[in-house]
């Protein structure tokens, strides 16, 4: 268990690196999610499945779809185009295939050892992680709420294709 | 001891991955990288928060995590979507462009 | 008749507030007759209260009215008292009765000239504040009138306000007799912190019970008050205003800078007798400074132009007389000397405002001339002063006046042959240069028209003058011709008598002297500026003559030290701290905020980036700092 | 009640001038004229009143107050609306009402601008400076002293002339600055005080006799110090003075000059050595020291400058050190002559300023240079500013002279050097007053201008102000029998170490001399 650990973590860290050193946008934001997908990966060897679960689906899945989504609409001109063609070579895709297959070797491993090593005794399961939610830290899921809520009415304000006009009239005024 | 995985490389991990974070920060000009290299210190302040909770076996450090991710979503969209407007103004993307707040 | 000792201040004093306040609505006969008809009033009563003072003198030859409660708090009780005795029932009736003839005169004098009710109110100021310093019972009151004269100097003195020239002949009176007026505060308060009192009776009674002879306390209050005396009757240190106030109207000169005013020292002196006595240095000090004026202001005297900077130097030099005389002891010489030189000096002053408005405003000698003719009264009048002047033996006041003053200093105890030759040498040079003056104006061709001639209003009283500086005398004669010292004997009863130490009979040698150098001045006079105008005029051309004349010429060049030593520093000083070196300190605090302000918002360069790396350095260092301590 | 009555007829009054102003600004001023004469009647009634609750024929002799209002404000922290009168404070409430109305007529004409609020602002000053004098309450002697800072500020600020900004902001923060210090004093005391006794108040009288260890003491002191002598500017701190009054409109500076500079000294004499009488006794060399060190520098000052009003003003700080001398020389000639100059200064300098005033409503310049003969174009307007540059050079038979004089005898009795360095400044005042009028009435017309002579009413206000300066000069009996009381309780309570009295042959104290128009009984 130790030594995936120590993969993971080694996974993460280059591919954080990755992501600061890289070029691209697109490529940096491959390896953010490589790299949030090893600490999937660190969370599950430290018995927090439900973190773990977590992590994925609205860490990589969410937050870096969000990202793509973004950089899709920004569709940087000239950058972009040069981004598709990159994207077409194969040696870009060495890096972060690599850091992939290490990871899935680890979790290959994980699960061949089976389910006991994940249920250890102090595995932090979700029921647990639930109750402590829903118990002590209502107060703390209520805020969380209204900071989505919040961060939903900025995102959907702020984002808003300005008319024409209307940027005109803002140019004006300043 | 299963886990026998001690708390202080996990959180050195935690810590690394923090500074790499705040590298990114400071070195990159494009506003999209800023906001990335922002996710990975929020990555790697949850990751230290769940290790603190793996570590006594609390289901704490995972409700902390929660709260983490439920905050870096709502940032990121809200962010996301400042560099939308700043985009559609400045037609750049570098953070450098938007020093207003000078003097 | 004594309570209405009150009227004779308060008289000038309501003159004076009906012109100040109604002066412009008054027609000039109208202001003539409040003016000088307050004076009149005055000197009437005041004739009057010394006649009933002489005939019946009242209980201890003391008369002490209190009109109001002054001050009285905190251990400091004064009232508004007025004290006769007889030396201020002389100095009273010289003070009003000069001034009445001198208010007449001017009546005359003024005539042509606008601002002529401000000028009687300020003249009835002048007589009311002179009034009430003779007559103040207690000191405060004395500087209360102190100051009154020394405002109305300044007032008169700058009465032509037009030109600046004036107006700063007034503002150099004013700030030099204001140092001595300083000085006699501070011996004020010493006087009072001492002994408890300030009315002057019992001050002196105090003073002479409880400090012995040459104690310091003494010689320090004396000290003071002479500086008093020395400014406001323009003695050595500060006689430097006198020849600059003649910037006045004659009959002011006349009135303030001849026989009422400058004399002022010498009554406080007279008055606080007491204290000079228990300071003999100080009391010497008198006589030392009033010898070296006296032989200063004679010289000076010879080489001046303008005729009445000659009367003012001379008159310098007259108080310099007095000065002697008080210092060695002689005080009834010094008053009786003090009323003859009112009366020829007054007379003098305004012969020479006759002269001066009859050339239209010619103020220089030596383009006078040949007004024998033109004008006989003025002439004989003039002659009569300047024989006054010069003491012309047995005929005028001058004579018994001065040789009394000579032959007491003589005689006196503390007095010397220094003290005495000084004198002589005095008298000497005080007949050159009256006769010097008579015969420049005078005598000689005429060399400018004579376009006014004075009035009746303004003959009369020099006709009376020319007859007091005649008669005057008579009053005092010497023990060598018949002895009738009605005068001192008057005195005596105020002021100690002489201590005598010399040998009697030699009064008559020194008289003798005094007589041959008087008339052997009027010779040399005569010799040089009506025999050989010519040897006196290249005498000047030869480069020492002419820097000797340059010297004598400017008052032995005081001015010139004072405004090396005093003027010039203090107007620098005052000009390089306008911005006041202190407001500096505050706009300093000032710059230094707004420079940090400008430092502090150079750090928000508005790149999100730098805030980080701040923001991580930050939280780098107290990491750090948490860390390792 | 009638004290409360005082402060409020003067607040009610300012509102409601600010009010009526916008029909018609003439009833603005109409009010406040009202407001100020009904303040006088009250003030003047107090007088009597007193003689009736104290039962005695003169005034208390130990200074007793003459009528005391104790209604408790905040009571948990012991603050209580405490306003009493003794003679001092009477004196100088008539000297706030009667100047008031001075700057009142002088805002007259001169005030177009947004007059009611002006005058809601000249209102609440008077009313803040009345306060000052009238309160026993610590913490609402504060009150008053910052309000009547604010509206200084907005009189300096908006009527002011050329930089007022910078005038009205350097007067604020100097004032508000010292006055924090002060607070931090005041507060220092009251915890002592509570925690020596256990009653924690700020009411003045039992504030009075608070055991206080010299350490503290001193620092305590130094905070009341610094307020007061930014306030009365001696020396060092004051350099706000010249600033404020040469921006401030003739109304402001009457005010400024004739009330505000008399806050510090009545500081001086109630709050500051009663409080603290033997570090004040410590420390009294160093302030005379700084007092003669104001007469001198203001003298030398006021010499230099070409600025009309920039001239009196640092007069002001001149006869201001003559207070602050007699005020520390703390023995019973010396107070009296410091209340005499603080009176006489009030009265001298504003009619200066309000002849400023109206010399620059005619040229619209104060700078000297330009002027010259003006006597013949205005001979009534020369006139008065002689009598009052005379009266402010200490001549004799006027106001001042005595407040001088006073105080040089009660200083000479505690340190002859002092007295002796101190009457120097005859000689300087004498040097700037004479060279003021030369300069300005004196010598030849330099600026080419028609100047037309004061108006009767400017006259009849003039005539007033001569009559009572004289009348200070020549019969001050009755303004020291008021007074004097007040003194005896105040040396009575703080017993400054007194220089031994001198010799003893000194007349008793009821000597008084027969008049023979038995004037005075």
């Amino acid at each position: 268990m130790r030594d995936a650990f120590y993969i993971s973590a080694a996974v993460a860290f280059v591919s954080t690196l990755m992501v600061i050193i890289q070029k691209k946008v697109v490529h940096a934001l491959l390896y953010l999610i490589i790299s949030l997908l090893s600490v999937a990966v660190i969370f599950f060897t430290l018995g927090a499945p439900f973190a773990a679960a977590l992590e994925v689906i609205i860490y990589a899945g969410a937050i870096m779809v969000l990202f793509v989504f973004v950089v899709m609409m920004l569709n940087l001109g000239a950058e972009a185009a040069r981004q598709e063609k990159s994207w077409m070579s194969p040696r870009m895709w060495i890096g972060p295939s690599v850091l992939a297959a290490i990871l899935l070797a680890d979790m290959l491993v994980l699960l061949a050892r089976g389910p006991a090593f994940i249920s250890g005794g102090n595995v932090v399961g979700p029921k647990h992680v639930g109750m402590a939610l829903f118990g002590p830290y209502l107060a703390g899921v209520e805020l969380a709420s209204m900071l989505l809520l919040a961060g939903l009415a900025g995102a959907y304000h702020l984002g808003r294709r300005l008319k024409k006009e209307e940027l005109a009239e803002r140019e004006t005024r300043r | 001891m299963i886990f026998s995985v001690p708390m202080e490389e996990g959180l050195v991990l935690a810590w690394v991955l923090f500074v790499t974070g705040l590298v990114g920060v400071i070195v990159r000009r494009d506003i999209i990288f800023i906001l990335m290299s922002i996710e990975i210190m929020l990555n790697a302040a949850g990751l230290a928060f769940v290790i603190a909770g793996a570590r006594w076996a609390q289901p704490d450090g995972q409700v902390m995590f929660i709260f983490i991710m439920a905050m870096a979503a709502a940032e990121v969209s809200v962010g996301l979507a400042l560099v939308l407007q700043l985009y559609y103004r400045r037609k750049t993307l570098d953070v450098d462009s938007a020093s207003g707040m000078k003097g | 008749m004594l309570e209405l000792l009150w009227l004779i201040p308060a008289m000038p004093f309501a003159g004076f507030l009906v012109l100040a306040t109604a002066g412009k609505k008054l027609s000039r006969t109208g202001a003539a007759v409040i003016g000088a008809g307050s004076a009149g009033v005055s000197a009437l009563i005041s004739l009057i209260v010394a006649f009933s003072f002489i005939s019946s003198p009242p209980a201890g030859n003391s008369y002490s009215q209190v009109l109001w409660e002054w001050v009285n708090t905190g251990g400091l009780s004064l009232s508004i008292s007025f004290y006769l005795d007889a030396l201020s029932v002389i100095m009273v009736l010289v003070v009003s009765v000069v001034g009445f003839l001198i208010h007449l005169y001017s009546t005359g004098f003024m005539a042509r000239d606008d601002g002529y009710s401000r000028f009687f109110s300020y003249m009835n100021l002048f007589v009311g504040s002179m009034l009430t310093l003779v007559l103040a019972g207690n000191l405060l009151l004395l500087f209360l009138g102190w100051e009154g004269v020394g405002l109305c100097s300044y007032l008169l003195i700058g009465f032509w306000y037009r030109e600046t020239q004036n107006g700063y002949a007034a503002l150099k009176a004013f700030i030099v007799t204001r140092i001595g007026d300083t000085a006699m505060a501070i011996g004020l308060f010493l006087l009072f912190y001492n002994l408890g009192t300030l009315d002057i009776q019992q001050a002196m009674g105090l003073a002479k019970a409880n400090w012995p002879v040459g104690s310091g306390i003494a010689i320090a209050a004396a000290a003071l008050l002479l500086g008093g005396a020395l400014g406001k009757s323009a003695q050595l240190p500060l006689q430097t205003w006198l020849p600059d106030a003649m910037a006045g109207p004659t009959p002011v000169s006349a009135l303030i800078h001849a026989a009422t005013m400058v004399t002022a020292g010498v009554y406080l002196i007279a008055r606080t007798h007491v204290l000079f006595t228990l300071a003999p240095p100080v009391q010497s000090a008198v006589a030392i400074i009033g010898a070296a004026t006296l032989l200063v202001a004679g010289f000076s005297a010879l080489a001046q132009h303008d005729i009445k900077r000659v009367l003012a130097y001379s008159t310098i030099s007259q108080i310099g007389y007095m000065f002697l005389a008080l210092g060695v002891g002689a005080w009834s010489a010094a008053i009786f000397h003090f009323m003859t030189h009112a009366f020829f000096k007054a007379l003098l002053f305004l012969g020479a405002g006759v002269v001066i408005q009859g050339l239209n405003e010619e103020h220089d000698m030596f383009r006078m001339g040949g007004l024998r003719k033109e004008m006989p009264a003025t002439f004989w009048s003039f002659l009569i002063g300047a024989a006054s002047l010069s003491a012309l033996p047995l005929v005028t006041a001058g004579f018994y006046s001065k040789d009394l003053v000579l032959w007491d200093v003589w005689s006196s105890r503390t007095g010397g042959n220094w003290l005495w030759a000084a004198g002589l040498l005095g008298a000497l040079l005080t007949s050159i240069y009256s006769f010097r003056m008579v015969f420049l104006t005078f005598y000689g061709e005429k060399k400018t028209p004579v376009t006014r001639t004075p009035g009746p209003v303004m003959l009369i009283p020099v006709i009376a003058l020319a007859a007091l500086s005649a008669v005057g005398g008579f009053v005092e004669i010497p023990g060598t011709m018949g002895n009738v010292p009605l005068f001192s004997g008057f005195l005596e009863t105020a002021l100690p008598k002489m201590v005598f130490s010399g040998v009697p009979e030699s009064e008559l040698i020194s008289q003798i002297i005094a007589a041959i150098l008087s008339v052997g001045g009027i010779y040399v006079a005569y010799f040089f500026w009506l025999a050989l105008p010519e040897y006196a005029r290249d005498f000047t051309k030869h480069p020492a003559g002419s820097a000797l004349h340059r010297f004598l010429f400017s008052g032995w060049g005081f001015d010139w030290l004072y405004a090396r030593l005093f003027v010039r520093p203090y107007v620098w000083a005052a000009r390089v701290n306008k911005r006041d070196v202190i407001d500096l300190f505050y706009s300093g605090i000032a710059l230094i905020n707004r420079l940090s302000h400008y430092a502090l918002s150079a750090t928000q360069t508005g790149k999100v980036r730098w805030y980080v790396m701040v923001l991580g350095f930050g939280a780098f260092i107290t990491i750090t700092i948490v860390v390792f301590t | 009640m009638i004290l409360a009555w005082i402060i409020i007829v003067l607040l009610a009054g300012g509102l409601a001038a600010w009010f009526l102003a916008r029909w018609d600004p003439l009833w603005a001023r109409r009010t406040c004229l009202f407001a100020l004469l009904l303040d006088l009647a009250l003030a003047v009634s107090v007088f009597w009143l007193g003689h009736i609750e104290t039962g005695a024929a003169g005034l208390p002799e130990t200074g007793a107050w003459l009528i005391e209002l104790n209604v408790p404000w905040i009571p948990q922290l012991g603050i209580g609306l405490h306003l009493a009168v003794d003679g001092l404070s009477l004196v100088l409430v008539l000297l706030t009402i009667f100047l008031g109305l001075l700057s009142l007529s002088s805002a007259w004409s001169e005030i177009t601008g947004r007059v009611g609020f002006f005058h809601f602002n000249l209102m609440w000053i008077l009313a803040g400076i009345a306060g000052v004098f009238m309160s026993l309450d610590m913490f609402l002697f504060y009150f008053f002293w910052e309000m009547m800072l604010v509206p200084m500020y907005f009189l300096i600020a908006i009527w002011g002339h050329e930089n007022r900004q910078y005038a009205s902001v350097k007067f604020f923060i100097f004032t508000q600055a010292s006055g924090l210090l002060m607070l931090l004093s005041i507060l220092g005391l009251f915890f002592i005080h509570g925690a020596n006794t256990g009653d924690y108040t700020f009411d003045y009288t039992r504030l009075l006799g608070t055991q206080v260890s010299p350490s503290i003491a001193i620092w305590l002191m130094l905070g009341f110090f610094i307020a007061f002598a930014v306030k009365l500017p001696a020396v060092p701190f004051h350099s706000w003075l010249p600033d404020a009054h040469t921006e401030a409109p003739t109304a402001g500076s009457i005010i400024l000059a004739g009330l505000l500079l008399k806050t510090g000294a009545y500081g001086f004499i109630r709050f500051l050595i009663p409080l603290f009488p033997d570090m004040a006794a410590r420390f009294a060399p160093v302030a005379m020291g700084l007092a003669v060190a104001s007469i001198i520098y203001g003298a030398v000052l006021a010499f230099a400058q070409n600025d009309l009003k920039r001239l009196i003003a640092d007069t002001s700080i001149s006869h201001m050190g003559f207070v602050l001398l007699g005020v520390y020389a703390w023995n019973g000639l010396a107070l009296e002559g410091a209340l005499m100059q603080i009176i006489s200064h009030g009265i001298s300098t504003g009619m200066l300023f309000m002849m400023v005033g109206s010399i620059q409503e005619r040229i619209h310049t104060r700078d000297m240079d330009v002027m010259g003969g003006l006597w013949p174009d205005a001979p009534r307007m020369g006139g008065v500013m002689m009598v009052f540059a005379l009266a402010s050079l200490g001549l004799p038979g006027m106001g001042n002279f005595l407040g001088e004089f006073l105080v040089l005898f009660g200083t000479y009795r505690v340190s002859s050097a002092f007295a002796v360095i101190a009457s120097l400044g005859f000689v300087l005042s004498t040097i700037y007053s004479i060279w003021m009028i030369q300069r300005t009435f004196h010598g030849e017309k330099r600026g080419g201008y028609r100047v037309r002579d004061l108006s009767s009413r400017e006259m009849a206000a003039s005539a007033v102000m001569i009559a009572a300066i004289i009348w200070l000069g020549v019969y001050p009996q009755p303004v020291m029998d008021t007074a004097s009381p007040a003194f005896n309780g105040i040396q009575g309570a703080a017993k400054m170490q007194k220089a031994p009295d001198p010799v003893s042959g000194r007349p008793s104290k009821d000597a008084r001399a027969k008049s023979i128009w038995t004037l005075t009984p």
